[in-house]
């Protein structure tokens, strides 16, 4: 069955529905201290006023306790492997080449993770509790979020 | 480090939210949009045997399946109205134009769409109008152009 | 006290990877009149309407209840939607209970659907958001890395969850309805298909599919009224906890663990292995079966995958507690709907009218659902006795 | 009548653009200071309800986000509808019934500044025969105002004078977005937007959220709170095709109000009407007489926060009886093109 009609004379049983909507986003005000540093090429994460869990990026919350973060805190590009996986199929809309891990990178100082992913070493030694480093993009790539990093890479040594 | 987000500048990113869905149809909307795009207009028989442009799946009310479909003129008399000054660019017309509720000939309720018309003072409810297709036909509400004046 | 209230239709759609011959209002037409139809009503005793899918984004379709109040005879009547993400189907059937057992509606016709093919749910989900990053590789890719921390943590052999996506789509060759039906599968067929996310295969994972679900919930009077054997809801349980804070435990997460507790306490179940003759089981990937059975409490933390491996979940192999007759979610995955699927599955064994994937004598069964990050949570115990 | 008590309502100030602040950021205060002004905490609360919608942003999962907002740590009892708040709190109202639950927070909220909110509106028409048309909320209601018009069922000046009431009543509200004096003069100097309707006749596009808490009258009582008692609640839908429906009445209100416990008491109605004929509308349809004080709080033409504003009608009649102004009040939200559905909220003074 053809799902163009103009192409046969049969019943039209199909029809095309194109939706394209334009939005402006704006940050929320939480994140603009982590996006104007990661400009930077620099890490602000946000504390919380009740538990001290440290969150980066920050949605504007301690979703623990429900209260607002306050502070603003530095951190370092380095970190830990807090989960991950080996995907095998392409992201829509995303060059990037299967297979490639996507990890939960928490790091140092922080208490959430979020998601990454890791380089320069063979899929099948990426493990749970590895330490790894920022590889960042060049300064002249930077713009306002985490793909300033272009993936983190295991720190060396103990892992290997 | 203290607090100074009220000092940073806001940061803002146009994004689209685009796909073009394919939704299959059934019976009914095949039927009527097929018609469309062969240039007839089909009108669902209810089971009270009132006519009703554009043919609902269900009737309204009873909610019975629609199983009959037959052939109506393609011409009526608006309803209601609106007029558009400055369309949009998803507007189907894209100068001045009017959305007007048209009930077709003999038929019950009103099927919305768009009415061509130079000025707002050529339109007024009760007139007389009639179906432009457009002239790519595919099986669409869009195979109608719109409606437009119906001189007699 | 709450007022008695039971299932007392069921509808549902041969469910495929595309319905192209029905609208969307056609779908979940559809599966109402089949759960009318079920209950020998017509449209006319419907007092209410309560209405549930996924993300709006699937279809391309803001507030579905507006256009579908016609197809579903729901003019001049309440009709009332609700989203709970991929729990929506378990939430849905739950306020439509409510409505009964609030005293003010008889009959309650509920419905959940999707119909995955007019977009593509990989897209919707996966789509790009401003100053984010775009690693999103589709709901397998977020849960992969829990299932492989599961893994890790418990010690389990690499073939349970092969064992499970045979174990569910044998269970689907008895269900006339469910979306894949596989008459050669077995563990070599799984192990031999794409692995999409380490340690999921394409096989061990659900599929996507059209199809709506009804059912038709009635008061103690309606019940008493109704032809055929009505499923007593005994429990019903939401819970919710935020995607992501600092120390959240998502392998295992508290919410399925409180909700299932809240449940079991509202059915009198102390022991659900035991008390519970069969369940329905929101597994949209083949490892989320033992992880459940730990996180619901059939068995302590760490042992799950041995029922699995024992075939302790399998109706053909006699088990104890059989999970997943009807072939699961990994069999059948219209997203909205795939929680009410399991509650009007878990509702079917009850009233003995599961075909050849009943499990005999059902007294108590559980239905499940989950949602977002495995932290959206609704559960309900339906009986075969009123209490 | 029932034992359920409105004990507190909070809302953001209703603005065209909340510029930074995303959903957690909008909806945290609010629960707050609901919670705050009647005393309760978090861990009080049984149930927590709320309705927003994904396309008025254009992602998905809104309402996830919204969960940050609540501390849902150990986790909550929680639910969600993509509709407007009000039917949140029907939901609440309906496992209050059941004795589920002995008390609630609701809460709704909209951030429509991102996108084309008319435009948006269009994609909850008929899939096939509306939808493709890209027809905006704003002409739609304008064919019911031309309906109306023609019949008799309003005049231009009757119109002019719901807008000017709305500003009005709005300038004791300092949480609304329209609050500049108006007159029938400069009214009817207006051009026309999408004929017959005027810019002043459509409701404002707002970002904003609200929340409001409800428990048994027991405990209120118990707690010494003021309270407004909800007597009923009630919501009906009509059919989605526009020209099968008679665009001039309301049926759906009407009966939702009948079966609300609608009486000749009322002395203020709340009347969720994004456009001024709507209210004259609704006026008739619901039978109120000319002694019905209509929107004390500016209504939906002084500020409409998409999946909040249903909800906001319940919340400021309840806060107008708290305040004592009335005794007996009702509360209406809509939802779809042109009035397609309507819940009708019956309140008192405790």
């Amino acid at each position: 069955m053809s799902s163009n009609p103009n192409e046969s004379a049969g019943p039209v049983t199909m029809m095309q529905a194109p939706l394209y909507l334009q939005y402006r986003f704006t940050a929320g005000t939480s994140s603009l201290s982590f996006l104007h540093a990661i400009k930077r090429g620099r890490l602000i994460g946000r504390r919380c006023p009740g538990c001290e869990s440290v969150y980066i990026p920050c949605r504007g919350s301690c979703a623990r306790c429900g209260v607002a973060t306050c502070d603003n805190i530095e951190l370092t590009d380095e970190g830990v492997i807090d989960k991950f996986t080996v995907v095998h199929i392409p992201i829509p809309n995303n060059p990037i080449k299967p297979p490639f891990v996507v990890a939960h990178i928490r790091l140092n100082g922080a208490d959430n993770a979020f998601h990454h992913l890791i380089g320069e070493v063979d899929n099948d030694k990426v493990k749970l509790g590895m330490k790894v480093k920022a590889v960042w993009r060049p300064e002249s790539e930077w713009d306002y979020g985490l793909d300033n990093i272009r993936y983190f890479k295991p720190l060396g040594g103990e892992h290997d | 480090m203290t607090d100074t987000l009220n000092e940073l500048p806001p940061l803002t990113q146009d994004f689209e939210l685009g796909f073009t869905y394919t939704r299959s149809l059934g019976p009914v909307l095949s039927r009527f949009l097929t018609g469309l795009r062969d240039g007839q207009v089909l009108a669902a028989r209810t089971r009270a045997g009132t006519l009703l442009v554009p043919p609902p799946e269900f009737e309204p009310v009873s909610g019975a399946s629609i199983k009959e479909l037959e052939p109506v003129a393609a011409e009526g008399t608006v309803l209601s109205w609106c007029w558009v000054s400055q369309p949009s660019s998803s507007a189907p017309l894209n100068k001045p134009f009017a959305w007007v509720l048209v009930r077709f000939e003999g038929c019950d309720g009103a099927m919305l769409h768009a009415l061509a018309a130079d000025a707002k003072e050529q339109v007024h409810t009760g007139m007389r109008v009639r179906v432009r297709w457009a002239p790519e036909r595919v099986g669409n509400v869009k195979d109608i152009a719109c409606f437009e004046v119906h001189k007699q | 006290m709450a007022n008695h209230a039971a299932v007392i239709g069921v509808g549902q759609v041969k469910y495929q990877t595309q319905r192209d011959d029905v609208s969307i209002a056609g779908l979940v037409r559809e599966a109402a009149q089949n759960a009318l139809d079920d209950a020998q009503l017509e449209w006319s005793d419907i007092d209410a309407v309560v209405i549930g899918k996924a993300p709006d984004m699937f279809e391309g379709h803001m507030m579905p209840e507006l256009y579908l109040a016609d197809a579903l005879c729901a003019t001049n009547k309440p009709i009332l939607r609700v989203h709970t993400a991929g729990s929506v189907g378990g939430s849905t059937a739950i306020v439509a209970a409510s409505h009964v057992q609030s005293g003010v509606f008889e009959r309650v016709l509920t419905v959940a659907y999707e119909k995955q093919s007019e977009s593509n749910a990989m897209w919707a989900l996966s789509s790009k958001q401003p100053f984010a990053t775009h690693l999103n590789a589709g709901a397998g890719g977020f849960f992969a890395p829990l299932i492989r921390e599961y893994i890790q943590r418990s010690n389990a052999p690499a073939e349970v969850g092969m064992q499970v996506a045979v174990k569910d789509r044998l269970h689907a060759l008895r269900n006339p309805l469910a979306h894949l039906h596989m008459p050669d599968i077995d563990l070599a067929t799984v192990e031999a298909s794409p692995m999409l996310w380490e340690p999921l295969r394409f096989l061990e994972s659900c599929p996507s599919s059209d199809g709506a679900c009804a059912m038709i919930i009635g008061s103690e009077r309606a019940a008493a009224a109704s032809p055929k054997k009505p499923a007593w809801i005994r429990g019903t349980a939401m819970r919710s906890e935020p995607t992501n804070f600092a120390g959240r435990e998502q392998v295992n997460p508290q919410a399925g663990i409180d909700c299932a507790k809240d449940v079991y306490r509202q059915a009198g179940i102390q022991n659900p292995r035991k008390d519970l003759d069969t369940a329905e089981i929101y597994v949209p990937f083949s490892w989320y079966e033992p992880m459940w059975l730990e996180n619901l409490g059939f068995c302590d933390i760490g042992e799950g995958w041995k029922l699995t491996l024992e075939g302790a979940t399998s109706l053909p192999e006699g088990g104890d507690i059989p999970w997943n007759c009807s072939g699961g979610v990994l069999s059948t995955n219209p997203i909205g709907a795939s929680g009410m699927i399991r509650f009007a599955e878990a509702a079917q064994q009850v009233r003995g009218l599961a075909g050849d994937y009943q499990v005999e004598g059902t007294q108590l069964a559980l239905g499940h659902a989950y949602g977002g990050g495995a932290q959206f949570f609704s559960m309900w115990v339906v009986g075969a006795e009123k209490q | 009548m029932t034992d359920i008590a409105i004990v507190s309502y909070a809302q953001a100030p209703m603005v065209r653009d909340a510029g930074c602040a995303n959903e957690v950021e909008l909806i945290m205060p609010v629960i707050n200071e609901a919670l705050q002004a009647c005393g309760l905490a978090r861990t009080d609360i049984d149930f927590v309800c709320s309705g927003s919608a994904d396309y008025l942003q254009g992602a998905p999962f809104a309402f996830v986000a919204g969960v940050d907002a609540l501390g849902a740590f150990p986790p909550i009892k929680e639910s969600h509808v993509e509709m407007d708040a009000a039917w949140a709190l029907y939901e609440c109202y309906l496992k209050m019934l059941a004795g589920d639950i002995d008390s609630a927070l609701i809460y709704g909220f909209g951030k429509s500044s991102p996108g084309n909110l008319p435009e948006v509106l269009s994609l909850q028409l008929d899939p096939y025969y509306l939808q493709p048309l890209c027809p905006d909320s704003v002409s739609l209601a304008a064919l019911q105002a031309r309906a109306m018009l023609d019949a008799g069922r309003c005049t231009r000046e009757q119109m002019n004078e719901v807008v000017i009431n709305s500003r009005r009543q709005a300038q004791k509200n300092p949480r609304a977005q329209l609050r500049k004096p108006v007159s029938q003069e400069q009214l009817q100097a207006e051009v026309d937007w999408i004929a017959p309707l005027k810019k002043s006749d459509c409701c404002p596009i707002s970002d904003g959220a609200s929340a409001l808490v409800i428990c048994r009258e027991s405990q209120a009582r118990e707690m010494g709170l003021p309270y407004a008692r909800v007597v009923g609640m009630d919501h009906r839908i009509e059919s989605h095709m526009l020209g099968f429906r008679d665009l001039t009445d309301s049926p759906s209100a009407r009966n939702a109000a009948k079966s609300a416990g609608l009486h000749n008491n009322i002395e203020a109605a709340e009347l969720h009407a994004p456009f001024s004929h709507q209210e004259i509308l609704l006026r008739q349809s619901l039978g109120l007489s000319e002694n019905v004080d209509i929107n004390p709080s500016g209504g939906a033409l002084a500020g409409n926060v998409m999946m909040a504003a249903g909800l906001d009608r319940i919340g400021s009649m309840a806060a107008a009886i708290l305040r004592g102004d009335y005794k007996f009040g009702l509360a209406h939200a809509t939802s779809g093109p042109c009035l397609q559905q309507n819940l009708v909220t019956i309140l008192e003074a405790a």
